[in-house]
């Protein structure tokens, strides 16, 4: 990759997943799928009531438990410890796939190891025959919720752009990216192309470009 | 904070349209939402299309709504209405078109219309007049017909407690549709006996999870009559 | 029809019904149509438990509740008032009818207008322009429940045979019926046709013949 | 008198074949029937089919039937396993056939065999490597995929408390896949961490209905390791 002189500091995960949780309304029902958008609970602004569905059953999610106060039967879909929320009810697989599939969700915010310029998505496996591969529920939420934001870091630890005009990955679903949280920009998926909602502080779009495998429009 | 509750009937009722679709809970006089019925009555609107295992019970709620002209079609598993001619004098007039379908296919398109599935295959009413030009296949040498699900405009849902975040329990038998169509609908109104504050319900005993809830009102409508 | 010189009286509703009971063995979960198959409930021999299905969202219906002492949120699939058993649940009707079309009910008892020799049924509607056709649930029940006995009358009240070589009204399903409970007679549906299992007391094979629309097997 | 319980793990177990197709709740470490499980390995058993969300969690359960060779296939979302090599092990070695289904589209199938419901058209998975092959249509303007019911000959459920007729609720995040699989098997089997008189359980808030089960086992298991 172009090797670039930084002026800027790119967000650390939890700032990707603050930046991420500012723009979530109040009253959404969210599902967040496993590392940063797993983050994203910890920093909606105080006060603003938003649900959490888990695909395990679960709506309301709350925090973390405290130390010592963990309820072993209460996990979330990364298999982490969670506790409910006053409101919070449990239902079944099929239920919970039903609000999934059903458009009953507002957002779902994924991880990935691609996005391209369409909005299609590769967050699955690394390839046609990866060794371990592993679905989860992620086709169901990228079809079936009413938005899917993505968050994840704008490059590959190699420096390899994640944002391509097309996935080399095998993809979870075709189109079905509205908008992408990166450390280093927020950029919506328009029709007809990448549009740059915000950039970092000190980040040129230039620079942002050429960390970018598909055309960005400038911010409008 | 979210607060699904509506101050009035006609503030939850606010925005409905001529021609909706509208999905009615209810089996018998058990867990019917007439209050919410009798207030589409009131808004005027018409030309509607109504899904619902019977076509009302006694005299109020959707027998009513029925008389007054308001409903172009009815889907329906059984029409016939208890204590009442009203149907019947509408279907054979010819002023009421019927979608008669079989219930646990009724009940089965709106959970689909619920849960994404667009449409599915079913033993139940396969080789009958009800399925004429219905496309049908064989799976473990049965005909089964496809059926589509069958989504609302608007659901209305009667349920005996309610929390602001819209979480939802039935009483006895009034849960029958109530929890399908609540599943099926853009807009999702409800009628409840009983406010809860948030957490008051069991977790493990919520039947309706507040996501499918959109405006709930609260009417003490005491026991179904019937 | 034939006249016919009677030195057998016919089984009353309730005895329909309660000779069909003592062929429900014990554990059997049970959905009982309108009419005399509801009776059924009533007749199940004293210390045998078997568990009713009701298709509006009940399991372990109960007999009818004592005067004074309704729960008019209760009510079973012909919306009469019962009661619930020890050991009973509700459920919704898309759940009802999981259980009824998934075939987990061990059997179902409807009444009919007509049934074939093939074992057909027709309950639904005298015509295919009937002025109120009203299925409910019987078109599930009769596809879906594990077996299927008739409870009815052997002729209808102009003495024409209700058991025929063809239905002539709509049907609610082909080939469901297994066993057909009238007042006259015990008919087993057979592969190759209807076999008479049991007849009243006094009523002579030909007899029970003369007043059914197709052949019938002596008993085996 | 209808009692459900069997007196222990091989009697709850007994009958299995060869061959069969298992269905096992449980999602992550939680609400997993491993005594049942381990109770398989026991009875000899080989040349199974397990359909379960997760490939076992950590060494216990599931994951030690694998390891033991006596899985030819898993119908599996999720098949990693956390704190353990053995599904990878084996499937990169070719000695485990995996049918790899997306998590919503393995419950709904499991739904839909309980329900009779042959087959259904889900938009999950449509356009991807997975569904390769599967029969499509177009609904809505959307490419959907047609997903046939997936049955088990035998279903693995881990309960929270039962009653002699077979009621089940579950705890918390335990309930997950068990009572899709309690519905869609020829033999439900289940082992509960609690037993309660028939009549104790909240008519309002059991969750698999007896008349899904077959057989239960009361085994404290505690609280899931994992």
């Amino acid at each position: 990759m172009t090797e670039i002189t930084a002026n800027w500091k790119p967000r650390s995960r939890a700032q990707i997943a603050a930046r991420l949780a500012m723009d979530i309304p109040e009253g959404w029902t969210v599902n967040l799928g496993i590392g940063v958008p797993t983050l994203v609970a910890d920093h909606v602004p105080e006060g603003r009531e938003v649900i959490f569905h888990a695909e395990n059953g679960i709506l309301g999610v709350g925090p973390a438990p405290a130390e010592g106060d963990v309820n072993r039967w209460l996990i979330n879909a990364g298999k982490q410890h969670v506790t409910l929320l006053k409101g919070g009810s449990y239902f079944h697989h099929a239920d919970s796939f039903a609000m999934i599939r059903g458009r009953h969700l507002d957002l779902c915010v994924l991880g990935a190891y691609e996005v391209s310029e369409k909005g299609d998505l590769a967050n699955w496996a690394r390839s046609s025959d990866d060794s371990a591969p592993a679905v989860g529920g992620a086709m169901d939420l990228a079809k079936g919720a009413r938005r899917l934001w993505v968050a994840m870091q704008h490059v590959t630890r190699e420096g390899a752009p994640r944002i391509t005009k097309s996935c080399s990955y095998p993809l979870t679903a075709a189109g079905c990216v509205k908008r992408i949280y990166t450390d280093l920009a927020v950029i919506e998926v328009e029709a007809d192309g990448l549009r740059v909602i915000e950039m970092i502080d000190g980040l040129s779009f230039n620079d942002l470009q050429a960390q970018t495998g598909a055309e960005l429009k400038r911010p409008a | 904070m979210i607060d699904k509750f509506s101050s009035s009937i006609v503030e939850a009722l606010d925005g409905l349209t001529d021609g909706a679709t509208f999905l009615l809970g209810g089996f018998g006089a058990v867990g019917q939402a007439n209050e919410l019925i009798e207030g589409v009555l009131e808004t005027g609107i018409r030309d509607l299309t109504v899904v619902a295992n019977n076509a009302g019970y006694g005299k109020v709620g959707l027998a009513r709504l029925l008389k007054e002209g308001r409903v172009r079609k009815l889907i329906c598993s059984y029409p016939r209405i208890a204590g009442s001619t009203v149907f019947e004098e509408l279907y054979s007039a010819g002023r009421l078109e019927l979608e008669l379908v079989p219930q646990g296919t009724l009940a089965e398109r709106m959970r689909a219309a619920g849960a994404g599935i667009p449409a599915f295959y079913t033993p139940s009413g396969a080789g009958t007049l009800l399925m004429e030009g219905k496309e049908t296949r064989t799976f473990d040498a049965q005909e089964h017909v496809l059926e589509e699900a069958l989504h609302g405009d608007v659901a209305l849902v009667e349920a005996w407690q309610a929390d602001r975040w819209g979480n939802l329990t039935y009483r006895a038998a009034g849960r029958n549709f109530n929890p399908v169509c609540a599943m099926a609908a853009k807009l999702t109104i409800v009628q409840t006996q009983h406010v809860c504050e948030l957490g008051e319900l069991d977790p493990e005993a919520i039947v309706t999870p507040g996501l499918f809830v959109d405006r709930i009102v609260h009417i003490e409508s005491g026991d179904p009559q019937g």
